[in-house]
């Protein structure tokens, strides 16, 4: 089927699209340069036409979202909307339900999303998860860095094992890339306790933060996968964290990338959780313009932000001893999931308010990230979703970032607390972006991050993943009309994925099931033989499941995009 | 192999309580719940035999309690609650001591006594139902034969078990829909 | 004033979802309106006319000048009056579940019984039941920690278990006997049982009180500091006579009091 | 019983099989099978993959006497044909078609169906199960509602703080069993999860730890326990209040609460303060007596007390193998985990109202499936007699209490045995269940069935079949 959109105003940051007036051709779900005559025109004359959405942090699929929908029916409750034409009833606010997640990314034009956070132990369960969610292409990113093995391997300083072990386990779980959370902090949970800093050792096992980040980015470099280590490093949420921030940063400054795409050795996830400054939550105040400075002068990192919303929400994290602590900051239902030999989770709900000071400065200080951080190619677009906010509130944080009128309101107005001007800077920054820059920190940054080279762009081959919003970029002023903004890039006028027509004028049309991105790591399996014949007493000794039974087998990955590596050597 | 005749419980001659005083009638609290041999045998499937009856259609007892009714193990009783009777073998409890407590596993005999009512949390009163248990002469219905007699599911002379039933909705009438 | 009365005809075993019919949304309505109407029965409509007689008389400008008479017997009706914030509605009967659940305003009375989950997350309003109810009257949906906040329940009878479960606000008055763990998880709001109570009222309590003007017989560990209060003023409500007075649930830090009747609980002084 | 022979006349051997049987879903079994055919890769007489046609399992190796009773079943008693009651009221053979056709027509029809049951199949069943509760506006419930649905709605209360097994098994040097028997209901729990294998920093197995029962009953796993706490009966509520104010630094004022002495609440919370990494696992113990959910409520909310000294998590001991994997597969799709009622287009989730006993006591549903599960056994006499007046279509392997009261007999198949499946254990990890044998050839695949009944049901009402995200 060929399709041409006629005369929209095109947006595609990879390509130095800015704003043309111009046809995009697709045909059988690719990009073309020219169709044939008998072409379906669809007409978008002056409107929006972006890439489909890349979300490169977000939590929708896997065991403590499951463990979150399970424990809160009142949020269940919340976003129930029902069945009609060819969707399924939806539930859910912070924690929508599967086939309610797939619905509301397609209706805000967005077409590939990362999973944040997959235990391998349950990965079996992230996978069926992305089988039930519609309409989307999913990373999930595996969870390395509390694991015993890697902690050993790094303790050794063992980087040719610890890669062959990796590179064996993605394939194992169908995984795309490491992400490691809270290094040795996980560990210690398992003893309810927490590491502070890189430089703190995880009990009994002797490993410092500093080794296990170390390792894993050099391991990450050495298979050359298609991205960099994930991280969210230590402290989350501690008044005072930014400088583990920077020391962090600056850790993998000399491990040299082995990608032809992708810039960064190492993204930071969340960053507005880590850019926090003084010693306790009275003189806690932003530390955003120090971390924003690091990360304008250094090339080698990118970040997404995981923008505060003040909405009732549910944080999520395999970081287990932080929602400890907010548990009993707020008093809230705590849920935990500690998963044996790998990593932690936590869950509470949270309440995230205008009223209070401390929601305001971290509301503030993603906002600064945002703005403070001069290149877009470095700052993503997220809520660490449902951390600081449900991902379908990207809309509003967009129109925070296009309209400086509307911060200023708010902070004038009182929606937010008046901490907000002491302790963040946000109210002396007038910057405002632009759709070029949004469509780079939601769609084409996230994409070259990940080494997505077939979507995140219009490019002839590219997927023909597009969004189409009810916007006249040459007629409107965001600045003026937020609430336009956040409406429309809310309800997209079309969302098509690989081809086919989603969603048209804000309403689910079309329902086609999701496919899984993985990486395959080639050319080391007998190294990788040899790794698991090595590890495979201690696996059998103190998993309690069967080798056998641990792996992802074929039945959960039904409609598989293996990104094929050959190990050590970047892929073209 | 799995199967057993009846399961094995302390096998205990009725002995002297001295403290006892033999009654006819005795009024204890009903737990039900499962052990290991009603669950092997429900699991196996063999529920229309004599094993499920011994396994499951059985009222475990502190052996005071036995002696205060003057029973030994596989004899028969007569258990009650509000909620229905039924009889059932008594037999030795292996969890002993629980005087004032009887045990039935779960299953068709238990289910005939234990309170429907879930006060608005989804689970019925299996524990902690008063009942009241005496001895009895009366053999133990097989599986089959109980649920011929409780529900009468098939029996075309009972019209009704006890039910509301007022109306309920035609729902053949397409017209209703547009 | 805008006068519906509805008349049964026939009583239906599934039962039947009273949710739109509340002054909020038919106080426009006609007779014509209801004939026309389709009830919810399970998982379909069904017309109301096969169930109800509808009587219709005057009209009305707003949800506040109607009242809603309901006749027959409601033990198979549930929803009455769900969500509704204006108004009144009368049933002369017993009714089903989730009667005033989620109400904001208006006044609902029900010359009979109430099954579970009556006047569940109330707002505001004013809801009598003047025969008994059962469980979680005046409770959170499951899973919230947020209940009922604010307006009135009036029991008439005796309430069930777990009245007013996670209560943050309004009031709740039962003049018969209550069953176990009232109040539990209270963080605010007032209770009042006149009659019995059975067992660990206040379980988990943060805050609010209940007044116990019958006899308990069963009080949790974790109330401590027991005081004799002679005529205390509670909530705003001045209590005649002597109370012991409990400060609770300490077994999750919790502030709340309860009080209980000195002469008729003795057995705690 | 005495001595038994080893069984050695088996043909051929399948390793890591998982046990269909309670919660602790084994994935260490091997089954010993005679006869038959290898369809797949046989090496050294073990079957790597596929599977023998036409076999029998004669031996499990590893089983508890549970599992290898259920693996060894009891072929008298097998369902192979279907069935549909006739007007004298005896059950008799019929073919597949027409059993379907009638099945589906009655679905289609009925104006509160309710699907009950799901615990002992697959998520792949599941699957289409719920696309036919979605079509016609059912009400979907499994065993949850007469065992750990309590603990359910606690937990919604309360908060979840769970591991799965093998932090257990690794780490923990307190193991608390309340309410729960489980040398008898989960006889491999101890051996293989909690107490007595030797874990990473357990070097000991046994000996490192301490085993406390709870339980008003001197059970069989009081019996092996280091301490029993035997509070009374419908007590429980009280007792764990008592623990969590003695956490708080209260000293207690009566002598005895619930039965138990205040000076050994005092000196047990010490210990559990003092522990490494306790495990609490929790049953039916806690969900059946007088206040029920709040027993757990108050019991989670120890533990998240606990944590502030040291760490605890807890386990529900989940009976069926996968009455977790439908809870985990309803929340996923639909966001609430049981008794969820489709009747309005949208899921409701109300206990008391949309759960199967209540349903059945106040006489609503007009037509019952059951599959995979087995409410003649389990329900009370006061809910099942509702179930003699309405037709009810059952989905099971074996001729059971439930037969009794089914008008419409489906022979499914044995999952984990004869058919492949995804089951998810008590702590939530997700096993991929293989086939080992063929299916009697009368018999069908559980997924099978209701594929069938959702597609007859959505040819009576006229809707074209979907694909989507199958």
């Amino acid at each position: 089927m060929e399709y041409i959109l006629k005369n929209g105003i095109v947006y595609d940051p990879t390509n130095n699209v800015d704003g043309e007036k111009k046809d995009v051709m697709f045909k059988d779900g690719k990009i073309v340069d020219t169709v044939s005559p008998d072409a379906k025109e669809i007409d978008v004359t002056d409107k929006l036409v972006m890439p489909a959405g890349v979300d490169p942090h977000s939590h929708i699929a896997g065991p403590k979202l499951v463990v979150g929908r399970l424990y809160r029916p009142e949020d269940s409750r919340r976003g129930i909307v029902p069945k009609k034409g060819v969707t399924r009833a939806e539930t859910g606010f912070s924690i929508p339900s599967c086939p309610a997640t797939g619905y509301r990314y397609s209706r805000m034009g967005y077409g590939t999303v990362v999973e944040a956070a997959m235990p391998p132990l349950e990965a079996k369960h992230t996978h069926e998860e992305i089988n039930i969610i519609p309409n989307l292409d999913i990373a999930p990113l595996p969870l390395f860095g509390n694991n015993w093995f890697t902690l050993e391997y790094a303790k050794e300083g063992n980087i040719d094992d610890l890669s062959a072990f990796i590179s064996y386990w993605l394939r194992l779980v169908k995984g795309y890339g490491i992400k490691i959370v809270n290094p040795c902090g996980g560990e210690a949970w398992g003893w309810g306790m927490n590491v502070h800093g890189l430089d703190d050792p995880a009990p009994y096992f002797d490993v410092t933060a500093r080794e296990v980040i170390t390792a894993l980015a050099k391991a990450n470099e050495k298979l050359a996968l298609p991205h960099s280590i994930h991280l969210h490093p230590n402290d989350l949420g501690h008044p005072g964290n930014y400088e583990t921030t920077l020391d962090s940063m600056k850790l993998v400054k000399g491990i040299s990338k082995n990608s032809p795409v992708r810039n960064q050795t190492v993204h930071m996830t969340h960053i507005q959780y880590h850019s926090y400054a003084g010693t306790n939550w009275r003189d806690f105040k932003s530390a955003a313009p120090d971390v924003a400075k690091f990360v304008n002068n250094n090339d080698h990192v990118t970040c997404d932000v995981g923008q505060i919303t003040l909405d009732e929400t549910t944080t999520m994290t395999a970081d287990g001893p932080m929602e400890f602590d907010l548990h009993q900051l707020n008093g809230l239902k705590w849920a935990n999931k500690d998963i044996e030999l790998e990593t932690a989770s936590g869950i509470v709900p949270f309440i995230y308010s205008g009223r209070n000071s401390v929601h305001s400065v971290q509301w503030a200080i993603g906002l600064e990230m945002f703005l403070l951080v001069n290149n877009p190619w470095q700052i993503f677009l997220t809520t660490d979703s449902p951390n600081a906010g449900p991902f379908i509130r990207y809309p509003r944080v967009i129109s925070w970032l296009m309209s400086n009128k509307r911060r200023t309101e708010m902070i004038e107005n009182r929606e937010v607390h008046k901490a907000v001007e002491k302790k963040s800077t946000l109210a002396t920054i007038d910057r405002e972006y632009d759709f070029n820059e949004i469509a780079t920190i939601s769609r084409a940054a996230p994409a070259k991050a990940y080494s997505f080279t077939d979507r995140g762009h219009l490019g002839i081959g590219a997927n023909a993943d597009i969004a189409v919003y009810n916007i006249k970029p040459n007629e409107i002023d965001p600045s003026i009309e937020y609430e336009v903004i956040e409406k429309e890039f809310g309800n997209a006028a079309y969302t098509i994925k690989d081809g086919r027509i989603l969603v048209k004028d804000g309403e689910v049309v079309k329902v086609v099931p999701s496919r899984t991105l993985w990486t395959n790591v080639n050319g080391i399996e007998a190294e990788e033989e040899a790794v698991i014949k090595k590890i495979m007493p201690s696996f059998n000794k103190y998993y309690t499941i069967k080798f056998e039974n641990y792996k992802v087998h074929d039945h959960f990955v039904p409609r598989p995009m293996a990104v094929n590596v050959q190990a050590g050597k970047a892929a073209k | 192999m799995t199967y057993v005749d009846r399961p094995s419980v302390p096998n205990v001659v009725k002995f002297d309580e001295p403290t006892a005083k033999k009654r006819n009638k005795l009024s204890l609290m009903l737990n039900t719940g499962s052990d290991i041999y009603q669950g092997a045998c429900k699991k196996r499937g063999s529920t229309l035999k004599d094993e499920y009856r011994h396994a499951s259609g059985t009222a475990y007892m502190d052996p005071k309690d036995m002696a205060k009714l003057g029973v030994k193990n596989w004899d028969k009783a007569l258990v009650k609650t509000d909620w229905g009777e039924v009889v059932v073998y008594v037999a030795h409890s292996r969890d002993a001591p629980h005087e004032g407590q009887i045990f039935i596993c779960k299953g068709p005999w238990a289910n005939v006594i234990v309170s429907p009512e879930t006060y608005c949390c989804c689970d019925p009163t299996y524990k902690g139902v008063p009942a009241t248990i005496e001895k009895s002469d009366e053999e133990p219905l097989l599986m089959a034969d109980l649920m011929a007699e409780v529900y009468k599911k098939y029996n075309e002379n009972e019209t009704s078990t006890g039910n509301r039933l007022v109306k309920i909705p035609n729902n053949n009438a397409s017209n209703y829909r547009s | 004033m805008k006068i519906v009365t509805f008349n049964q005809k026939e009583i239906s075993q599934i039962g039947l979802e009273f949710d739109e019919l509340i002054p909020d949304k038919i106080y426009q309505w006609e007779k014509k309106d209801f004939e026309k109407y389709e009830v919810p029965i399970g998982n379909s409509r069904f017309p109301l006319r096969d169930y109800f007689d509808v009587d219709v008389e005057g009209s009305a400008e707003s949800p506040a000048d109607v009242k809603i008479i309901i006749n027959g017997d409601l033990t198979r009706v549930k929803y009455i009056g769900s969500a509704m914030s204006a108004g009144e509605i009368v049933a002369n009967s017993s009714v089903d579940l989730h009667c005033g659940s989620e109400m904001s305003g208006g006044e609902i009375i029900v010359n009979g019984d109430a099954e579970s989950y009556a006047g569940r997350e109330m707002t505001g309003g004013l809801l009598t039941i003047k025969g008994n109810t059962r469980e979680f009257c005046g409770a959170s949906y499951i899973g919230d920690w947020r209940g009922m906040t604010g307006g009135t329940i009036m029991i008439h009878g005796n309430a069930g278990k777990q009245l007013g479960e996670c209560l943050t606000g309004g009031e709740i008055y039962v003049r018969g006997d209550c069953d176990i763990l009232a109040g539990i998880h209270m963080t605010k709001g007032y209770i009042q049982i006149d009659g019995d109570v059975t067992r660990w009222p206040g379980g988990q309590m943060q805050g609010g009180s209940i007044v116990i003007n019958g006899k308990l017989s069963r009080l949790l560990e974790g109330f401590i500091d027991s005081e004799i209060v002679k005529n205390p003023e509670v909530s705003g409500k001045q209590l005649a006579g002597k109370y012991i007075k409990y400060t609770g649930d300490i077994a999750r830090n919790g502030k709340g009091n309860l009080y209980l009747d000195a002469e008729k609980n003795r057995n705690f002084l | 019983m005495g001595y038994e022979e080893p069984i050695t006349d088996y043909d051929y051997k399948v390793d890591n099989c998982t046990c269909a049987f309670c919660g602790c879903n084994c994935d260490d079994l091997v089954y010993l099978v005679k006869g038959g055919e290898v369809k797949g890769e046989i090496k050294d007489g073990v079957v790597v993959s596929g599977y023998i046609d036409g076999g029998h399992v004669i031996g499990v190796r590893h089983a508890c006497r549970l599992g290898a009773s259920k693996v060894m079943e009891d072929m008298d008693q097998r369902l192979l044909v279907p069935m549909i009651r006739d007007e004298k009221g005896n059950l008799v053979e019929t073919d597949w078609d027409t059993a379907l056709d009638k099945a589906a027509e009655l679905i289609a029809n009925a104006v509160r169906p309710v699907f009950y049951g799901w615990s002992e199949t697959s998520i792949e069943t599941m699957h289409y199960g719920l696309e036919l509760g979605e079509l016609v506006g059912a009400v979907l419930d499994n065993q949850a509602t007469i065992c750990h649905g309590p603990s359910l709605q606690a937990v919604q209360n309360a908060g979840y703080p769970v591991m799965t097994l093998g932090e257990c098994k690794n780490r923990a040097d307190m193991i608390v069993y309340t309410g729960n028997n489980a040398m008898n209901s989960h006889p491999r729990h101890l051996g293989r999860y909690s107490t007595f294998p030797r874990g990473y920093f357990r070097k000991r197995g046994r000996f490192d730890r301490t085993l406390v029962t709870m339980d008003p009953r001197y059970t069989d796993t009081a019996k092996m326990s280091d301490i029993w706490v035997g509070f009374e009966q419908n007590g429980d509520y009280e007792f764990y209040n008592a623990m969590r104010a003695v956490l708080r630094g209260k000293k207690l004022e009566k002598d005895i609460i619930s039965g138990i002495p205040k000076e050994d609440i005092e000196e047990l919370v010490e210990e559990m303060k003092k522990v490494q990494f306790g495990a609490l696992f929790f049953g039916l113990g806690l969900t059946h007596t007088l206040s029920k959910q709040r027993n757990i409520d108050i019991a989670i909310n120890l533990v998240q007390d606990l944590n502030k000294f040291s760490k605890w998590n807890l386990i529900p001991m989940r009976g069926h193998f996968n009455v977790n994997g439908f809870n985990i597969f309803m929340a996923m799709e639909q966001g609430f985990p049981y008794g969820v009622d489709f009747a309005r287009g949208y899921p409701r989730y109300m206990n008391g109202e949309t759960n199967t006993i209540d349903l059945l006591t106040r006489e609503e549903p007009d037509v019952f499936l059951v599959i995979a599960a087995d409410p003649g056994a389990h329900f009370p006499s006061g809910a099942n007699r509702h179930l003699a007046n309405i037709p009810v279509i059952q989905i099971d392997i074996h001729w059971g209490p439930s037969t009794e009261l089914a008008d419409i007999v489906l022979p499914g198949s044995f999952i984990a045995v004869e058919a492949a499946g995804t089951s998810y254990r008590m702590d939530g990890v997700p096993i991929y269940m293989k086939k080992a044998i063929s299916r009697p050839k009368t018999t069908r695949d559980d997924e099978w069935i209701v594929n069938e009944l959702l597609k007859r049901v959505q040819k009576i009402k006229g809707i074209k079949p979907t694909v989507a995200g199958k």
